[in-house]
């Protein structure tokens, strides 16, 4: 005895399982990262020193005199540009997507290899950000900003890593399915598509809430 | 054929199965059978060992300072010199004791254990719909068990703060602490990957004709459950992820500023907030507390249905209870900081909401009493844990309505009563029913039944022993005495009162262990020894009993995938021949008619 | 679900280009306006006010929400509403609170 | 009404506590009343449908409408408790005092394993403090001595005195973790939490009796107590403090007598008698060693 939906839809509810299971569990996902904001928002409204760089930092980032607030030393252009790979990663998987639905089985791998690329671009633009902090002497100790900072990039790049994992599968050993199960592998892509691109939006609220405010 | 006998035999007549390794049928395995069996035997042992540290501290409860017997020595020099229990040492048991029950005993019995194995079988399914991912959460849950286990070797012991492990006191202590925390992250990723997977599995694998209001009220519970962990849970991990940080990388995510710990001034930057972590722990642990009875509520209720012989009375209205009663669960958690200087709006609020929530529980404990009523009542063994649930949960949850009004609360908040209220709910309330469910399924499992005079021997004493514990603890909270007391309120006045109580509560605990015996002896003996009994031993109707006893490992359940025709509980059904209807039984009576398509369902549910 | 047939599914591919593409003129909008000099508040309402439009793209295009079943819709309705509740619950506590400092 | 529940609870001395204990002994009467009704009738169900008795189970079971009303009724209940008592209640115990009332206001800062009992002085004024001065056995709380209006601060450890029937408000704070202020005789009790300041209030009606005064309360004597209800730590179990209520005049004579010398070269530990002398070294004692805790815990013993 099969399990069944696993392919074909539930007339019901008009899903097949893994859509509804990924579905779910982004649900759980919204409420991790609404934790993670709402912690950032209490914490940023319950300190009237949240926002400023301590002292001692700006005196060793040779700031100069006066107040400095964050997110001032954060790097807005590299983010910038990690929105936009982002946003482009997006595109790309759920062009992979579309061409398997058309059959193209080339034209999957050339966009979920460009996906994966884009995942490993950020990921390295994210080290250099990073590295730039540390070696500034920025960690997540420095203050609260930095350590929200730190904990919901480093959270949203274990998200990323994750999302490399799963289409590093499907592009690779997972893409065997296709000469099995076409129509299987079809519904892994578009699951692993609505999973990308909810790391996505997430980046979407993280870039200008951390970055731009 | 038993399971275990399956394992010695190591044969199975059904085509392919012998091909699978040892390993890949047992211990990894993907089976929703063995995986409910993995869960429910690691689950017991936890249970087991929560209960043993509790034995510990009811010595140092009952004789505050005095050597332990025998075991003190053992404990080691950093616990127990010279077998006293140090207060740091108490600390950790209590902490760990309720980490253990809540996380590692309760949850994984009522729903890995018993979603597990039950689930798919009442609902007519082949296997859970993820059958992988389930098979993945039992061994995240076994790496997060082994977490918190091993938290008691490590320098400065297991962690010391409660399992609420409120900053700063949780951000001070020793390792044993970050032990706690990664080992929650475990614990807690294993219940979303099992929740995902409950929910798919019963949305969609239902058998043709079962509707969800025909779904046996036990399902429906795990259903609701699987949402509160689903939703309830991830916040607690990003409170876990901060205080990792705040211990590991110095951060200050709870961490005010200018603390002085021991005359020293503690240098962090400071700007954080304890109360967070309160919101994001209890936003967790209230939902928390109904995925510790939503399960126990269902297996009560298919036990009770299947030995009044009559149907459910009000299942519909104890459908709609426990979907309300999950949905509220959530806005609820702050009754649990009304001494954290809330205003007066916001208390009344939290008041009123905990207020509501009581409310489909008295339905549902209602519905449940009214059931009895023109009942054939068997007093079978597991009959026997089910009622003495209703009672001893009316206790528990009675004794909420105080601490929910926050202006009683002020008395009785962080007192014994507070324990007195919950252990009430879980430990005569949740176990008594996981002892219902392991007497009333066993014999699904093993093909055989358990021994009844054992049975009986196993729920008397106990019942007398739980309420030995926990009925003073009431009289103890209402004189106010502190809970997580090294010395048990010795040094207070105001407990001396209730303080001769604390011997009297510790033979208690110690008695129950001792009733406990009759219990590990019967489960084990019965598995070989115990009475053989056919595919549906206790006459019921849900289609788990459609199953063969002990239905074979690997997927696919049934011989026949079942095609079911009425409502869950269809007993003595009038002008009907025997005393009840199975939901496949294809017979017609004059009310119900084959429903030939899945019904229109949506996913909406609280 | 999304089309079936070959034009459809062309038709799509070319929507998300273009959904792609008002992504990036927003981002660009939002860095952009980050450097004009406008009070906090406004900062912050412009800021997630685009973030919200870029995120509903995404969310109804590319998770392809807008023709979505009802079941998904009553599920994330649900978070939607336990999101606002924790992100409404922990301030809400400290609004009404009595503490000084 | 009371009554119901005052044989358990500790005598209350506060002028609020009324309503509370009348509170929940209501909401007790509800509860005993549904458990006995409930539990009665669940008694002669057993009875009455056991398979020897009833044979043949009744499918359509019971058709009473009493269940529906009894849920009605609770239901109605709880709002009145609600509406009537809870809320109310609540209300009154977060309003401070009006000012006309000459509220007397205390500050208490906890720490592991006291409490800092802080008053203003004869200035009405609390002296500025500083978490750099903190000195464990000399300064718990880092008074600045050197500020003029803390020179007449008075700072004590483990000893709450109060005035009978004079509105007070504490201000509650802690230095390291979080703690919890109790004091059962008064129905009071709040966290004190880091990093915050939180006021309550309460008024006491009754003066202790000099049996349950410190010194010379033992703990099987009815002593008046603060306990700590949040667990703080390894000594939570001994974070007892003491709880005296003087007639106004007597409290004037002890804030005199606690008063500090004026004009002092070098700051001096505040405010101790002999009696928090003992107490206060016992405490810092432990903090300065926190190894010893068998030893300490004999001592407290013989101590308590
Ligand atoms: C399974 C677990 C469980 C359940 C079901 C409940 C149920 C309830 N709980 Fe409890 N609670 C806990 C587990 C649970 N709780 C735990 C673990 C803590 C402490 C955590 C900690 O601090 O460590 C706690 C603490 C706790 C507090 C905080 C107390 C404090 O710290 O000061 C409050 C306050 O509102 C509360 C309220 C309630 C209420 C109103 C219910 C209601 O849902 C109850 C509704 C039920 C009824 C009203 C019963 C109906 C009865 C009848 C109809 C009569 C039947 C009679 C017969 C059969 C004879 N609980
Ligand atoms: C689900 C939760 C749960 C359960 C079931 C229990 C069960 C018990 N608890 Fe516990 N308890 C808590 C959750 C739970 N507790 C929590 C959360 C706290 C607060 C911790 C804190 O302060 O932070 C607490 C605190 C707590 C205290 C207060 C400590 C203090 O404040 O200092 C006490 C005191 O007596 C106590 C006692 C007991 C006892 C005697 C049992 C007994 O009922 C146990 C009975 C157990 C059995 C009957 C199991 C027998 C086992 C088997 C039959 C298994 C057989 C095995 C095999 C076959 C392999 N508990
Ligand atoms: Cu201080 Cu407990
Ligand atoms: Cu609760």
């Amino acid at each position: 005895m099969q399990i069944p939906y696993t392919v074909e839809e539930r007339p019901d509810t008009g899903l097949y399982n893994a859509k509804l299971g990924v579905w779910l569990f982004l649900a759980s996902e919204v409420m991790l990262f609404g934790a993670l904001f709402s912690s950032y928002v209490l914490l940023r409204t319950g300190d009237p020193a949240f926002m400023t760089i301590p002292h001692a930092v700006a005196e060793a980032l040779h700031l100069g005199e006066g107040a400095h607030r964050w997110p001032g030393e954060l790097n807005v252009p590299l983010a910038f540009l990690n929105t936009l790979v982002l946003i482009f990663s997006s595109v790309t998987i759920v062009m992979s997507w579309a061409s398997l639905r058309l059959k193209q089985f080339g034209k999957y791998r050339l966009w979920m290899g460009l996906t994966i690329l884009c995942a490993l671009g950020f990921m390295c633009i994210k080290a250099v950000e990073y590295n730039a902090k540390f070696s500034h002497g920025l960690f997540p100790a420095t203050s609260n900003f930095l350590g929200i900072y730190f904990a919901l990039t480093g959270l949203h790049a274990l998200h990323v890593i994750g999302g490399v994992v799963v289409n590093g599968y499907l592009w690779g050993p997972g893409a065997k399915m296709w000469k099995t199960e076409p129509e299987r592998f079809t519904n892994r892509v578009e699951v692993a598509g609505l999973y990308w691109h909810f790391v996505d939006l997430v980046w979407i609220f993280l870039f200008p809430s951390l970055y731009l405010l | 054929m038993s399971v275990l006998e399956q394992e010695e035999h190591g044969s199975d007549e059904r085509a392919g199965r012998h091909k699978e390794p040892f390993w890949k049928r047992y211990i990894f395995s993907q089976d929703h059978k063995v995986i409910g069996i993995q869960y429910g035997f690691t689950a017991l042992c936890f249970l087991l060992f929560g209960f043993s540290l509790m034995l510990l501290m009811r010595w140092q409860l009952a004789f505050p300072g005095k050597p332990i017997p025998v075991i003190g020595g053992l404990l080691g020099a950093d616990n127990a010199p010279g077998g006293i229990m140090l207060p740091e040492f108490y600390n950790q048991l209590g902490a760990m004791h309720g980490t253990i029950m809540v996380f590692l005993a309760i949850v994984p019995l009522a729903v890995g254990a018993f979603g597990n194995y039950v689930v798919p079988l009442q609902i007519g399914a082949p296997d859970m719909a993820f059958p992988k991912l389930n098979m993945a959460s039992y061994w995240v849950y076994f790496l997060g068990g082994v977490t918190m286990f091993a938290s008691f070797f490590v320098p400065g012991g297991a962690a010391n703060s409660g399992w609420t492990s409120y900053p700063p006191l949780s951000e001070i202590a020793t390792q044993g602490q970050t032990w706690w925390l990664v080992g929650m992250v475990f614990l807690i990723t294993s219940s979303l990957l099992g929740s995902v997977n409950f929910i798919v599995t019963i949305f969609h694998l239902r058998a043709k004709g079962l509707t969800l209001m025909r779904l046996p009220f036990f399902v429906w519970s795990q259903l609701v459950t699987a949402f509160l962990l689903l939703l309830a849970f991830p916040p607690l991990e990003a409170a876990g992820v901060f205080q990792l940080m705040d211990r590991v990388f110095g951060t200050s995510f709870f961490m005010p500023s200018g603390l002085v710990v021991s005359g020293e001034v503690v240098e962090v930057a400071g700007g954080g907030s304890p109360l967070l972590w309160q919101h994001l722990f209890w936003f967790l642990a209230h939902p928390e507390v109904y995925v510790l009875i939503l399960p126990a509520l269902g297996i009560v209720a298919e036990v009770i249905a299947n030995n009044t012989r009559k149907p459910l009375w009000g299942y519909k209205s104890m459908v709609y209870a426990a979907v309300f009663l999950g949905f509220m669960s959530f806005i609820v958690w702050a009754h649990h900081m009304f001494l954290t200087g809330m205003g007066t709006t916001i208390s009344a609020f939290f008041q009123t909401t905990t207020m509501i929530i009581s409310i489909p529980s008295v339905v549902i404990l209602t519905a449940l009493l009214m059931s009895l009523w023109g009942a054939s009542i068997r007093f079978t063994t597991p009959m026997l844990f089910a009622l003495a649930f209703l009672p001893m949960f009316g206790i528990g949850g009675l004794t909420g309505l105080p601490l929910g009004l926050s202006g009683s609360d002020i008395h009785l908040h962080d007192t014994y009563y507070v324990i007195g209220h919950f252990h009430y709910v879980v430990a005569p309330g949740t176990i008594f029913a996981m002892f219902a469910g392991i007497y009333y399924w066993f014999p699904k499992i093993t093909g055989r039944k358990m021994n009844d005079f054992l049975g009986k021997l196993h729920f008397y004493p106990s019942f007398v022993f739980i309420n030995m514990i926990f009925m003073p603890m009431f009289l103890q909270g209402l004189a106010g005495v502190s809970r997580r007391l090294w010395d048990g309120g010795e040094q207070y006045s105001h407990a001396q009162g209730g303080l001769h109580w604390n011997e009297f509560m510790s033979w208690g605990a110690w008695l129950l262990l001792v009733a406990q015996l009759p219990f590990i002896f019967n489960l084990f003996w019965s598995i070989k020894k115990g009475k053989k009994v056919d595919s549906n031993p206790w006459q019921a109707t849900t289609l788990e009993w459609a199953a063969a006893p002990s239905p074979p490992i690997g997927h696919g359940n049934f011989a026949e995938v079942p095609v079911v025709y009425r409502p869950a509980y269809e007993y003595s059904v009038p002008d009907h021949p025997g005393d009840y209807l199975a939901q496949n039984d294809p017979t017609e009576t004059p009310t119900e008619t084959p429903i030939e398509t899945p019904d229109k369902t949506s996913g909406k549910e609280g | 679900m999304s089309g079936h047939t070959v034009e459809e599914i062309r038709s799509e591919m070319r929507r998300y280009w273009v959904v792609g593409t008002a992504l990036f003129l927003l981002t660009v909008i939002t860095v952009a306006v980050s450097y004009l000099d406008v009070s906090q508040g406004v900062a912050i309402a412009i800021a997630l006010v685009i973030a919200c439009l870029k995120g509903g793209l995404v969310a109804a295009v590319f998770m392809h929400l807008i023709s979505e079943k009802q079941a998904i819709y009553s599920l994330l309705l649900l978070t939607v509403l336990f999101f606002i509740v924790l992100m409404l619950g922990p301030m809400g506590g400290r609004l009404g609170s009595t503490a000084l400092g | 009404m009371k009554d119901f529940l005052a044989r358990w609870m500790p005598i209350d001395t506060s002028e609020h506590g009324g309503a509370l204990d009348s509170m929940n002994a209501l909401v007790h009467w509800l509860m005993a009343v549904l458990f006995v009704g409930w539990g009665l009738y669940f008694i002669y169900v057993l009875l009455r449908f056991r398979a020897k008795k009833s044979p043949r189970a009744s499918y359509s079971g019971s058709t009473s409408q009493v269940s529906t009303w009894i849920e009605g009724g609770v239901i109605l209940v709880e709002v009145i408790l609600l509406v009537g008592f809870a809320i109310p209640a609540w209300a009154r115990w977060v309003t401070p005092p009006s000012p006309g009332d000459n509220p007397l206001v205390v500050r208490v800062i906890a720490q592991q394993f006291a409490w800092n009992i802080h008053y203003a002085g004869a200035d009405g004024i609390f002296g500025h403090t500083d978490i750099h001065l903190i000195n464990e056995a000399s300064n718990p709380i880092g008074l600045d001595r050197g500020d003029a209006s803390a020179a007449d601060d008075i700072v004590t450890i483990n000893q709450l005195h109060l005035p009978v029937n004079r509105p007070v408000t504490v201000l509650l704070s802690s230095k390291d973790v979080i703690h919890s202020f109790g004091l059962p005789v008064m129905r009071v009790k709040q966290d004190a939490i880091p990093g915050q300041e939180i006021p309550i209030h309460f008024t006491a009606t009754m003066t202790t009796p000099t049996e349950a005064r410190f010194p010379g309360c033992a703990a099987d004597k009815e002593c008046w107590e603060i306990a700590c209800a949040q667990l703080c730590g390894l000594g939570h179990y001994r974070m007892r403090g003491f709880l005296t209520i003087h007639e106004p005049d007597e409290f004037e004579n002890w804030l005199i007598a606690e008063a500090p010398e004026p004009v002092e070269a070098e700051p001096q530990p505040a405010g101790l008698d002999a009696s928090t002398a003992e107490a206060e070294a016992s405490d810092h004692a432990d903090h300065a060693d926190h190894a010893d805790h068998a030893d300490h815990a004999e001592h407290m013993r013989a101590a308590g």
